[in-house]
């Protein structure tokens, strides 16, 4: 019953993200591609891995489909020909290039055999493979006491491994300041005005948001407290927060831009800058993040507790200044 | 006393998360004095390093398998000092560039400090995964900063430079995979002993996706598609600081890797397809080089060219006795310092010549010489390393390289290497030739900042002298 | 299987079939008014069955009222979020499809 | 054979349909799916072959959560450039014109 659960939930997989690389519109395939995350937070539910799991449909699906949704309408859009008319073929799927010359036939032959190959030759190599060495999950499971948390991941990611998440946190925050370099070369987006007899329809939503906007703060602040001792955490949390933001932006609530103003800059560099500070601190007695066995619960809750902001006001962020940009 | 590692990771992470902080274009000054300290450290390190030997940092205190070590031997400690030593001029260099380009200066100032936090956490780690997380990092970096001027050309650079690089790192990344699932473990010194001729296929494949994917992010040919258009179309600062040292760093962990983990995997035919395409990225880029009509792009080939030396140690180093083997890492590394410091200088003095003129077509660099006759002398300066004459470090770097292919009598290499630096002579001096022409009628040069020039001179200077003092370099690489 | 079980499995299955009505129609409609029609119709109802169908799985009131309170939610975000998407495109000028008319058009020019 | 061995089989099929996609497609947008689908392909490896013995192993999965993030990251990037290449082209057309 699980193997045939197993088998049938890879087929899917491989069908959805097989279509969604092949399928001639583009809007089919970003759908495709949001199926495809749902289906691999099955997959890894299946695995024992609900925090990446919750991770995967909250950022993989989620936040990755709204950005590809929402950047669809500008990539997708007709390219506009000298003529000023509309190529007909730039409708449907704008990819439309003529029929490929022989050698790109070839290469293209090519790259589909090496690729055949190298799926073959992985697999091969994956059934041949004998039992590790090393038992990581023991080592784990042993030193779990002196973590400060109670759930393993978070312990790894926060204790043992702590220094990754520094450097990962990193990364997001350097993605947000490609997106507004690139991006915020023109005038900061204006929030829309909205007309009076607009105003009056959004009343309900407005209302709505603002209903759900604290709802999803809450929400926030539990997966960040669980993650200490079960599946959740900072990442989670911050997702939670960015949909909430976003949500807020549609409602009009919230003015989406290219350019952050002071204040919204010290909420982005927030998390990173506590990590910093903490990583700095508690070297005065020891090495890079080691915290002291008796703080380390509180110095993990004090790091996840700036992530969460930080990661939350990235994630928005990077959404924000994607839609906000094009949008004179 | 600040103890260096850490903090040369954690140094330049504060200073870019501080210029953000401050605003669009803030944190020059901020950015000058973190890696003037950040040298210092680079050089308190190398002194440890060289009076102690191989350090080992275990981060969090945990220590390998489960936390994450940081290490630093002769190798990673002449990395470390070669990357602050060109940032730094060329952080000066940058805010005077800025001053009068101001639009193209807005996230540049955190979008450097990450990219040397990256490189500096790159060249300290031990741990296959955290490598991983700092190629990320690093090539996020390079890519924002090549992005940053938002002109069409970069943007279109960009955009390929970024395919590329995440091509390469998810190959790298499942070979990290493929190597934890064979041994259970990601770190260099518990996965180097493990590893034997007789390692499944697994470590096989993990070692051709790494090592590919590396090949990918370090431009070798004919993966070097992504390269000129990158390197050529950014601002000066950051086309210097990306062909110096950021291709340096995926070289590096190819190194790394081959000498440390894959060497029981290793053999003499990957290691002469290695050479084969370095003796074709020499080829192909100085010939591409000399028929590019302008600056920058001219620059940028030879980029390309330059890599293909740092290739050339594989087949000299693999399975030729420990001299000749010794004398090709040597000669390797050299080629790596002394190429860096050159091309910063010259993308540095090509950035000068563009602010001046307002234009970088060679066909019409006429009079150069007699008004920015300092920047024309450092690019002069930079191409003699270029060429591998003495007493530069490029000519250090090609003696070791060629004593190494006499000793094993691989001649072929050496007539790469002769011809490689003729060609290098005949596009140095199809530039200089052009510089000394007289000025052209209706050409305006605009006085550009002493900061403008004096730091890329420096840069080419220490490229000569490198090659006078190779053996306190040579030493230091040694002693881990 | 008891009776209560098979009634929760033809709810649940009930569900299941509207979520995949729901993502044929987000992939076979023609614009954004409708697919987000699709969409939201076949969510609140299919995520509605599911909740039904689990009710009669749940061990205590508690639980049962956290799983009624999820779908109010549900609703609520879900109609919000519909109802400013389709806001917004609209504010965009993006004229709902017509039969007589494919391709997309703009309302403000039309 | 465990779930996480042919989870992890999954994953290498994934990787290549990502490398195929990423080489034969030249839309932007096409790249960058399949740039996301190699990445997950890389980490179903990553924690399948670590479960392949039917134990959970945090250590696989902290590291994919990391990979995740580093994932939307990049994807975010890439689509700011695709969009600003695109608007680019579109202006160049109007110049043309």
């Amino acid at each position: 019953m699980n193997l045939a659960f197993d088998l049938l939930l890879i087929a899917a997989l491989l069908w959805s993200a097989g279509r969604a690389l092949t399928t001639p519109d583009l809007f089919r395939a970003v759908v495709l591609f949001i199926v495809f995350g749902l289906l691999m937070a099955l997959a890894w539910a299946r695995l024992d891995a609900p925090d990446i799991a919750l991770a995967e449909a909250a950022i993989g699906a989620g936040l990755t489909g709204a950005l590809l949704l929402d950047a669809l309408g500008h990539l997708r859009g007709p390219v506009r020909r000298k003529s000023g008319l509309i190529a007909p073929s730039t409708v449907m799927s704008s990819e439309g290039a003529g029929p490929p010359a022989f050698p790109t036939y070839f290469l293209n032959g090519l790259a589909i055999v090496l690729a055949v190959a190298l799926g073959l030759a992985l697999a091969g190599a994956l059934l041949l493979l004998p039992e590790p060495a090393i038992s990581l999950p023991r080592e784990v499971a042993a030193a779990m006491d002196a973590s400060g948390v109670a759930h393993p991941v978070t312990a790894v990611l926060l204790n043992f491994r702590g220094y990754d998440t520094l450097l990962e946190v990193a990364v997001l925050w350097l993605a947000l300041l490609g997106v507004l370099a690139v991006a915020g070369g023109r005038a900061p987006g204006r929030a829309p005005v909205t007309p009076r007899s607009a105003r009056a329809s959004l009343k309900v939503p407005r209302l709505l948001a603002r209903v759900l906007a604290p709802l999803a703060l809450l929400v926030a602040g539990y997966l960040l407290w669980a993650g200490a001792h079960q599946p959740g955490g900072a990442f989670q949390a911050g997702a939670v927060l960015a949909a909430a933001a976003v949500l807020l932006n549609l409602a009009g609530l919230l003015p989406g831009g290219a350019t952050p103003r002071w204040v919204l800059r010290a909420g982005l560099g927030f998390g990173l800058l506590v990590f910093l500070a903490v990583a700095a601190a508690v070297m005065g007695q020891g090495v890079l993040l080691q915290y002291p066995p008796a703080w380390a619960g509180a110095l993990i809750m004090l790091i996840e507790t700036g992530l969460t902001l930080s990661i939350g006001l990235t994630l928005a962020g990077l959404f924000l200044a994607l839609s906000g940009a094009s949008r004179q | 006393m600040l103890d260096p590692l850490p903090w040369l990771i954690l140094l330049p992470l504060f200073w870019a998360t501080l210029a953000f902080v401050r605003g669009p274009g803030r944190g020059g000054r901020l950015a000058v004095a973190g890696l003037l300290l950040q040298l210092a450290l680079a050089g308190g390190l190398a002194r440890q390093v060289a009076g102690e030997g191989e350090r080992v940092y275990a981060v969090g205190g945990w220590g390998a398998p489960l936390g994450i070590d940081l290490a630093v031997d002769g190798l990673s400690a002449v990395m470390l000092l070669l990357a602050q030593a060109v940032a730094l001029p060329l952080a000066v260099y940058a805010r005077a560039y800025y001053a009068a380009h101001e639009e193209g200066a807005r996230y540049f100032w955190p979008l450097a400090g990450a990219l040397l936090a990256a490189m500096n956490a790159l060249f300290l780690a031990a741990d296959v995964f955290n490598l991983y997380v700092t190629l990320e990092l690093l090539g996020l970096a390079a890519v924002g900063l090549v992005a940053a001027s938002g002109g069409a050309g970069p943007v279109t650079a960009a955009l390929r430079y970024l395919m590329a690089t995440l091509l390469g790192s998810g190959a790298y990344l499942l070979g990290v995979a493929l190597l934890y699932g064979a041994y259970g473990s990601v770190s260099l010194s518990i996965l180097a002993p493990l590893l034997g001729a007789d390692a499944p296929l697994a470590v096989f494949l993990a070692a051709a996706l790494m090592l590919l994917g590396l090949m990918l992010k370090t431009a070798l040919f004919p993966f070097h598609f992504w390269l000129p258009p990158a390197h050529g179309g950014a601002p000066a600062p950051v086309s210097a600081l990306l062909s110096a040292l950021v291709v340096k760093a995926s070289f590096y962990l190819i190194l790394r890797l081959w000498l440390d983990l894959f060497a029981p995997l290793a053999t003499v035919a990957a290691a002469q397809l290695l050479g084969l395409l370095g003796a074709a990225a020499i080829l192909w880029g100085s010939l591409m080089a000399l028929a590019q009509t302008r600056l920058k792009m001219l620059v940028a080939y030879s980029t390309v060219a330059q890599i293909g030396y740092l290739f050339l140690l594989f087949p000299l180093a693999t399975d030729t006795g420990s001299v000749a083997s010794a004398s090709a890492i040597q000669g390797g590394v050299m080629q790596a310092l002394s190429h860096g410091l050159a091309k910063a200088a010259m993308f540095a003095a090509a950035g000068t010549v563009i602010l001046s003129l307002g234009r970088d077509d060679i066909a019409r660099l006429g009079g150069v010489s007699s008004r920015l006759p300092l920047t024309l002398f450092t690019f002069a300066l930079a191409g003699v390393t270029l060429m591998g004459l003495p007493p530069s470090g490029g000519f250090t770097a090609k003696w070791l390289l060629m004593s190494s292919a006499m000793h094993s009598g691989q001649w072929g290499w050496v007539v790469v290497m002769i011809l490689g630096g003729l060609l290098a002579a005949a596009y140095v001096f199809k530039v200089l030739r052009q510089a000394f022409l007289p000025v052209e009628a209706g050409t305006q040069f605009k006085p550009v900042p002493r900061l403008l020039e004096w730091p890329a001179f420096l840069l080419a200077l220490a490229s000569l002298l490198l090659g006078l003092r190779a053996g306190e370099v040579l030493g230091l690489l040694g002693a881990g | 299987m008891s009776g209560l079980d098979w009634l929760s499995a033809i709810f649940l299955l009930v569900g299941a079939a509207f979520f995949l009505a729901g993502t044929v129609g987000l992939l076979r409609f023609p614009d954004v008014y409708t697919r987000l029609h699709a969409l939201a119709k076949a969510d609140n109802l299919g995520l509605g069955c599911i909740v039904i169908g689990l009710l009669f799985q749940a061990d205590s009131l508690a639980a049962a009222l956290k799983l009624v309170l999820v779908w109010l939610l549900a609703l609520a975000a879900s109609a919000t979020v519909s109802f400013l998407v389709a806001h917004r495109a609209w504010r965009r000028g993006i004229a709902p499809w017509r039969a007589d008319e494919p391709g997309i058009r703009r309302h403000d020019e039309s | 054979m465990s779930a996480g061995l042919l989870y992890a089989l999954a994953g290498a099929a994934l990787f290549a349909f990502g490398v195929a996609g990423l080489i034969l497609r030249s839309h932007p947008l096409r790249k960058i799916l399949a740039f996301n689908v190699m990445g997950s392909g890389a980490f179903l490896v990553l924690v399948g072959l670590g479960q392949r013995d039917g134990t959970a192993d945090p250590v696989p999965q902290a590291m994919v959560l990391t990979g995740i993030v580093v994932s939307i990251a990049a994807t975010a990037l890439a689509l700011a450039l695709a969009r600003r290449q695109r608007e680019h082209g579109n202006d160049k057309e109007e110049r043309d014109a």
